[in-house]
């Protein structure tokens, strides 16, 4: 009995989660870039890498939703930029902000349905599934402009993505912030978080438990297009403009604040704290690299390395 | 105003630069073929058919250009035939193979400055007539925007537009190049042999103040972080010029000096006149005051204008190279300039 | 007592997504030959679709190897890239065709084996591992001249894609038919091959019974760096030219065609001809559709569809075995 | 008789566990050592330390008297060791042949494989085993037991020195195991030495030489098979005395509570049969019987193509889980790893998964972490789960505790109806008897229990009617003077009825 005692308090000793390894890596970062830029440690330069996560970070919110799941949406770059043509289109006609987001929110959930539906119905790799309607969106988004960059003058709508509040706080970044907490809290405290993780560990055992895995999945995927759709509100409002190329790479880089903060492609593990401290993390090396005027060949070089570089660290949890 | 569009020495100047360059290139390599006109002319049947090889169909300005290229075909009853190159030359050449295995007479690609030499190879096996737009296909005639002056004249009108605002001699702290490095050639001859050259030629721009950021794919969020970062490394910058490859980078930049408050620090200028940039001038308070229209509307027109007669034998004469001439729009001319400019009825500026 | 021997695998004919792979392809190219036969179905044609296949042909067979072993490589595209701007700057100063091929080809190697290396001795997961050094060989790429592409005057490099065997088939093309024919052996014949399998199939497993699972999936990445060296080599004589972004894209393309051709993402399954049949089906469609004038923009939304529908079908036959 | 195989003083701890103790272990040339033990004794970690998957914390093994050091396991089957682990580590993408011979696949050159050389020689161990599988099939389309078969071909297919078997009868039949004993005794014949883990003890009356048995990590004794009782195993093994395995109170049946008639999908052809609150339904069937297939389809995990279920005489519609569950019916899956837990998330979080959305506050939308708390230390007490805690993961515990841990998350949607499928697969003698109990109380309650085994004995002693199914029909119903080991055997073979 006493051995097993010794044994339990032993086996609450401290383990390093991944998030906490990526926030190490960030700290680093953070002082490296301290002491190469005198720019680097201020309010406001930290305010603006704030404003800038928004959109990976909205994206991540989704993304690591989906991928706790089990599945993955690498098709939130073209719902991003579907609905960036598609609100400069109807701009023009009705300039009221609420219309706006509405309309954004309908495509996400659109989109999102779209994907669910064709993961949980038809059963195919979600992989698949959304490489095919990455081009499909795409397509579509081109189709509404015919390739064209479409600008409009709408300040109320600017303020989405450009305005502050409290002071010197972007709202965009409040609204990502706002996505990480209800995030987290569904994540963590509703029944419908705990059966995500349960689905996205063992899907037989939480289909054979009673969930409804279909349900569960197909809600992911739609979760995950209302983020990109909240994505794509902001990146709209910060550009002014319906643009083309506006969501390219977008699901690499939201993949990779998501993985960064713990979320496992292979799925059942994740985490919102995590994955907005990936996103930082992310965004920080652009803007300190930025602030330094690194060229930008060496600022893919760099990035690169760094990415590598966290995932080592992360590594190391598992060994010890 | 900065009125730069009708400003005669730079652009002359830079006009004669860049035709005798695609002469240099057309006779260093053409040997047999060096007399203007002794080009290949199709394959002799009735109808003419023209593939044209569009850069990329996702960014407005090609797909624009490819539009009214389209259009401009019909309302000559010439059969034409679009493909989208993706901005790879991979797809451009293959493309390049797929148009003249279709039995088209011309063809037209902006992929010169990556697969030139391959692209020529192509047509002359073919026998088809290769026309380079924008960027040279060597032994071809060239054809398109002349990116030296259109960023001489939009790097004149900036600077101009600071001599109005901070007075003659102004002394710039930070120049911000919003550059496509993927572009190689081009980015060159607008940003560099263009653009600051220009503004050189009016203010002093000294090597050190000259930031050169790269907005792969010309990414206006990608813009916006630059101009943000580098503002905020060089707090004490007062007068600020920002160049822009195209209007996406300019989109950017506005966005960020509205943010940051700094119109009365700040001054932009790009190279584009599409609709981003017209719908800034609408608004008298940004600090985006000129851009250098190249009138991608015009293309098919130009080019067609010239080559039609050569396709249908009414003349043997085929220039080396001509040009859509580009134009200077500002806030305060922009409708004037583009309305005399673009023949379209159906054009309506912004 | 004895028991009746219970007998549920009877040697019968199989369906398999190959086989559906196969019908999906004969449609579409009786609808293209229908359609457009003038333009379509002739030898003229055929020949260019064979010569543009070839270079992701390679690269969908080295990435068929990474993924059966259970593994991804998102850096692909960037490996050719990489090895493509080398061959465009060594032959601005060198004339030897050979030694600048081979020194492409080694770059490819050298990056799949850096791949590799990372991926397995530090076990990493290769998505994140291969998104973050394909921007690194990105950079490498494009710093090497400070300049994304750079064209070359070497003709005979640039006569090398050119050559057609028995006067009509592209050489690129029978290389690839000999990989084709190489790397099937591999899978199928030789232990290597099989342990590739059994690793993407069960990795715990595969350690328990002695198989170096690490070692063979180093070797897979190693492989698929070889090839796109090769794909490399072939795609910067056609072009005339080295470019970082020569093959844009290729990773998803590759992709595509391996899962087309009845490959899984959780590894194990794969095989070199259905991936080659992927290729020629996502090249036959676009050509189809470049022939028949469709706007690009309706061409995303097609090839979206069609790659949709293809496994759709595979996951109806699926779903009838439950 | 020579010594092939020494432990000295082994130790191994895990987080949280000392999984072994200073354990020897001697095992002799031609000898079959039994090992025997409770749930997470420390059997399967002590072979894993033999076969080199885990490296001990402290000890030493010698093989033929000269000290190993095995790190990796190919370090171990460079000595001869061959292992069959408890976990089935098969290959679903390969054919069987290739499962039987991954690691060192037959060539015909240097590198060339040799396909019809391996595909005989698997044939012929598969035929030593007497199971006929096509070599060439891909172990993806075998049922669970075929695949055990598979593993065992696997171990025997090399030249082994030394063969440990981790529980390989937990998936098979009477007549295959009896098969698999036979070949067992022919090995230690030539002069193999043999490991045999298993928890059913009249196979290890039938196979063994000489037992260990171990507890709480520790090795308690070990003694030559001819001086074995079940008592004194019993007794050694869980430390106490167990007088009465199977509890046989009279129990008085109520009403029917299921009832399905004409049960027919692909597998199922036309069964129907019915079960009363307070009893206990046996279920019997050879391997692939498609007994797995009718539990799944009362419980809506599979499709039914026709058929009826009734429910306290009323039919209802189940076409999901979901819906069985409404309808108060429960399922125990025989795979508890693949099916039955999730096995990176913790104890509380398996015993919650089923009813997770009535363990909510605020409306339903927020999980009450007490109660799930609270839930996760009633069953914990009440099943007498040995974890250190509601927060340890599932995976880690033995394979007892994991199933304890499967059936208290399904009492909890307090059913009406049981289906316990294969529920003692795999556990040993106390936590069997542990079970046993449990069912007996929940019978007690007014429960139905419909239970699938395939231990006759088991089936015989705990129920007192039984149906068998064969190929997916139903064979016969047996219960009173009808209820012996020959009539069910007769009936699953296909006989009888
Ligand atoms: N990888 C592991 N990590 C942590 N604890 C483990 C691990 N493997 C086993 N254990 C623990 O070690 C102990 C011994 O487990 P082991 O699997 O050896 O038991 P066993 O005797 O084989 O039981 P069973 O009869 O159920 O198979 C158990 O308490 C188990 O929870
Ligand atoms: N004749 C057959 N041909 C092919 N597959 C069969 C056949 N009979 C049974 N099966 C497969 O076996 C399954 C039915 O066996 P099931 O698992 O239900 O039997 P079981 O009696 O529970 O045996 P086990 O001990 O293997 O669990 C079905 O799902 C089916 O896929
Ligand atoms: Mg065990
Ligand atoms: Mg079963």
């Amino acid at each position: 009995m006493e051995d097993v005692k010794a044994n339990r308090i032993k086996g609450k000793r401290f383990h390093m989660t991944s998030a906490w390894s990526t926030f190490f890596v960030w700290i680093v970062i953070c002082a490296i870039m301290a002491v190469l830029s005198p720019y680097f440690l201020s309010v406001k330069n930290f305010l603006s890498i704030a404003q800038y996560s928004a959109i990976t970070g909205a994206l991540a919110v989704g993304m690591t939703i989906v991928i706790v799941g089990g599945g993955i949406d690498i098709s939130v770059g073209s719902v991003v930029t579907l609905v960036g043509m598609v609100l400069a289109a109807i701009m023009p006609a009705s300039g009221s902000v609420p219309l706006m987001i509405i309309a954004a929110l309908a495509i996400g959930v659109a989109c999102g349905l779209a994907n669910g539906l064709l993961v949980t119905k038809l059963n195919i790799v979600p992989f698949v599934v959304t490489l095919g309607t990455m081009e499909i969106f795409k397509g579509l988004a081109f189709l509404t402009t015919r390739g064209v960059n479409t600008p409009f003058n709408n300040l109320d709508f600017a303020a989405i993505g450009r305005g502050y509040s409290f002071g010197q706080i972007p709202n965009s970044f409040i609204i990502m912030l706002c996505m990480i907490v209800v995030g987290a809290f569904l994540l963590k405290m509703t029944p419908f978080g705990k059966k995500i993780f349960a689905v996205g560990s063992n899907a037989t055992a939480s289909k054979l438990a009673g969930i409804n895995i279909k349900k569960i999945k197909l809600s992911t995927y739609i979760i995950c297009g209302i983020c990109a759709a909240i994505a794509g509100l902001i990146s709209t409002s910060q550009n002014s403009a319906g643009l083309t190329n506006s969501g390219d790479g977008a699901e690499l880089n939201a993949i990779a604040g998501a993985v960064l903060g713990g979320a496992s492609l292979a799925g059942g593990s994740g985490s919102m704290v995590g994955t907005l401290i990936g996103v930082l993390l992310l965004n920080t090396i652009t803007n300190g690299l930025n602030l330094l005027g690194v060229s930008s060949y060496w600022q893919l070089v760099a990035q690169g390395a760094i990415l590598v570089f966290a995932v080592i660290v992360d590594s190391f949890k598992h060994k010890s | 105003g900065c009125s730069g569009s009708t400003e005669p020495a730079g652009s002359e100047d830079a006009s004669a630069q860049s035709s005798a360059s695609a002469e240099t290139v057309g006779s260093e390599s053409s040997g047999a073929a060096s007399a203007a006109g002794n080009y290949p002319r199709g394959n002799g049947d009735d109808t003419l058919k023209i593939g044209f090889a569009c850069m990329d169909m996702s960014n407005t300005f090609h797909a624009t250009v490819a539009k009214y290229f389209e259009q401009e075909c019909a309302n000559r009853g010439i059969e034409c035939m679009v493909l989208d190159d993706k901005f790879d030359g991979t797809t451009a050449t293959e493309n390049c193979q797929l148009i003249c295995d279709s039995d088209c007479d011309v063809y037209v690609s902006v992929m010169g400055f990556m697969v030139g030499d391959t692209l020529s190879d192509i047509c002359k096996e073919a026998g088809v007539l290769a026309i380079g737009m924008d960027q040279p296909i060597p032994d071809f005639p060239f054809f398109g925007a002349d990116n030296v002056t259109a960023g001489y004249s939009a790097g004149e009108a900036l600077a101009e537009a600071a001599i109005e605002k901070w007075g003659e001699n102004p002394t710039i702290d930070l120049y911000i190049g919003l550059e496509s490095l993927a572009g190689a050639e081009i980015n060159d001859a607008r940003m560099h042999e263009g653009m600051l050259e220009g503004i050189r030629s009016k203010v002093e721009v000294p090597d050190e103040i000259y930031v050169q950021c790269d907005v792969t794919n010309n990414d206006s969020q990608v813009a916006m972080r630059w101009v943000e970062d580098t503002i905020n490394a060089h707090p004490e910058a007062e007068h600020i010029l920002i160049g822009g490859f195209v209007d996406d980078s300019g989109q950017g930049a506005e966005a960020v000096i509205e943010k940051l408050g700094y119109q009365d620090k700040a001054l932009i200028g790009t190279v584009d006149g599409s609709t981003l940039a017209i719908n800034n001038f609408k608004n008298p308070d940004t600090a985006w005051v000129c851009s250098a229209a190249l009138l991608p509307e015009m293309y098919g027109y130009y080019m067609l204008e010239t080559l039609e007669p050569y396709l249908k034998g009414e003349t043997d004469e085929l220039p080396d190279s001509w040009n859509v001439p580009p134009v200077v729009i500002t806030k305060d001319d922009y409708e004037q300039v583009l309305t005399d400019s673009i023949i379209y009825d159906d054009y309506q500026v912004g | 007592m004895k028991t009746k021997p219970l007998i549920l695998n009877k040697k019968k004919f199989e369906f398999t997504s190959t086989h559906l792979l196969l019908i999906v392809f004969a449609i579409v190219f009786v609808v293209f030959t229908v359609m457009i036969p003038d333009k379509f179905f002739t030898g003229k044609n055929f020949m260019t679709i064979a010569k543009y296949s070839s270079v992701f042909g390679l690269i969908g067979i080295g990435m068929t190897f990474i993924i059966i072993g259970g593994e991804i490589d998102l850096s692909v595209a960037y490996i050719v890239g990489l090895s493509s701007m080398v061959m465009g700057t060594m032959l601005q100063t060198i004339d030897n065709v050979v030694l600048v091929a081979a020194a492409g080809i080694l770059v490819g190697l050298v990056c799949g084996i850096f791949n590799g290396f990372v991926i397995t001795k530090l076990r990493l997961p290769a998505f994140v591992v291969t998104i973050g050094t394909g921007q690194m060989f990105n950079g490498f790429a494009q710093l090497i001249n400070n300049r994304p592409q750079i064209q070359f005057s070497n003709d005979l490099f640039r006569e090398f894609s050119k050559i057609n065997v028995f006067g009509v088939i592209p050489l690129p093309f029978i290389i690839l038919l000999a990989v084709a024919v190489l790397t099937w052996f591999v899978l199928k014949y030789t232990v290597f091959g099989r342990c590739v399998y059994a690793v993407g199939s069960n990795k715990p497993a595969s350690r328990l019974a002695g198989i170096n699972a690490a070692k063979t999936n180093a070797f897979t990445f190693a492989i698929s760096g070889f090839l796109c060296g090769i794909a490399s080599f072939m795609v910067t004589s056609q072009n005339g030219s080295g470019i970082a972004a020569a093959a844009s894209g290729a990773e998803m393309d590759a992709i595509s065609a391996a899962v087309l051709g009845g490959a899984s993402l959780a590894g194990g399954k794969g095989s070199i001809i259905g991936t080659l049949v992927g290729v020629f089906l996502l090249r036959i469609i676009s050509n189809g559709m470049n022939l028949m004038n469709i706007e690009t923009y309706w061409q995303m939304v097609l090839q979206g569809s069609l790659l949709i529908a293809a496994v759709i079908m595979d996951s109806v036959k699926n779903n009838k075995d439950d | 008789m020579s010594e092939l195989l020494k432990l000295k003083g082994i130790s191994k701890e895990f987080p949280g566990v000392k999984a072994l103790q200073n354990v020897d272990l001697e095992l002799n040339r031609g000898e079959v050592l039994a090992l025997l033990g409770e749930n997470g004794a420390g059997k399967s970690t002590l072979l894993k330390i033999i076969s080199g998957v885990y490296l001990p914390d402290a000890g030493e093994i010698y093989v033929d008297g000269e000290k190993k050091n095995f790190k990796i396991p190919a370090d171990a089957a460079a000595e001869g060791i061959g292992i069959i682990y408890q976990e089935l580590s098969y290959y679903d993408e390969l054919t069987v042949a290739e499962n039987i011979f991954v690691g060192k696949l037959p060539k015909a050159n240097r590198i060339k494989v040799d396909w019809k050389e391996m595909n005989r020689r698997a044939k012929e161990i598969l035929a030593r085993l007497n199971v006929q599988i096509d070599p060439r099939a891909l172990v993806k389309t075998l049922s669970t037991a075929e695949k055990q078969l598979v593993e065992i071909a696997k171990a025997l297919a090399s030249d082994t020195k030394i063969l440990i078997m981790d529980e390989p009868t937990s998936a098979l039949n009477d007549a295959e195991v009896k098969s698999l004993i036979e070949q067992t005794r022919k090995l230690a014949g030539e002069g193999i030495g043999v490991i045999f883990i298993s928890h059913r003890l009249e196979e290890l009356f039938a196979v063994a030489d000489r037992i260990q048995i171990m507890r709480d990590g520790k090795r308690i004794d070990s003694f030559s098979m001819k001086d074995a009782t079940p008592e004194k195993l019993v007794q050694l093994m869980v430390g106490r005395e167990i007088k009465d395995m199977y509890p046989k109170g009279e129990i008085k049946k109520g009403d029917v509570v299921l009832e399905v008639k004409h049960l027919k999908n692909k597998t199922l052809k036309d069964i129907s049969f019915s079960v009363r609150a307070g009893e206990i339904l046996g279920v019997f069937g050879l391997m692939g019987a498609g007994r797995t297939e009718m539990c799944k389809a009362i419980f809506g995990a599979s499709k039914l193509q026709e058929g009826e279920i009734l429910m306290h005489g009323k039919p209802v519609k189940i076409h999901s889980v979901e819906d069985a569950k409404k309808a108060k019916i429960a399922y125990l899956p025989n795979d508890r790893k693949k099916e039955g837990l999730i096995l990176s998330q913790s104890v509380k979080e398996n015993f919650a998964s089923a009813v997770i959305d009535r363990y909510t506050k605020g409306k339903g939308f927020i999980v009450d972490k007490k109660r799930v708390d609270r839930n996760a230390d009633k069953w914990i007490k009440k099943l007498n789960v040995s974890t250190p805690s509601g927060d340890t993961v599932v995976e880690t515990l033995s394979g007892g505790n994991q199933q304890k841990v499967v059936v208290g998350k399904w009492l909890e949607t307090s059913p009406d109806v049981i289906i316990l499928n294969e529920p003692t697969r795999g556990i040993d003698v106390g936590a069997k008897v542990e079970i046993y109990k449990l069912i007996e109380e929940l019978c007690q309650e007014g429960m139905a229990v419909v239970m699938v085994s395939s231990e006759q004995a088991e089936v015989l002693s705990l129920t007192d009617r039984a149906i068998v199914l064969c190929e997916g029909r139903l064979t016969g119903e047996l219960c009173c003077d009808d209820y012996t080991q020959e009539r069910l055997m007769e009936y699953a073979i296909g006989g009888g009825a």
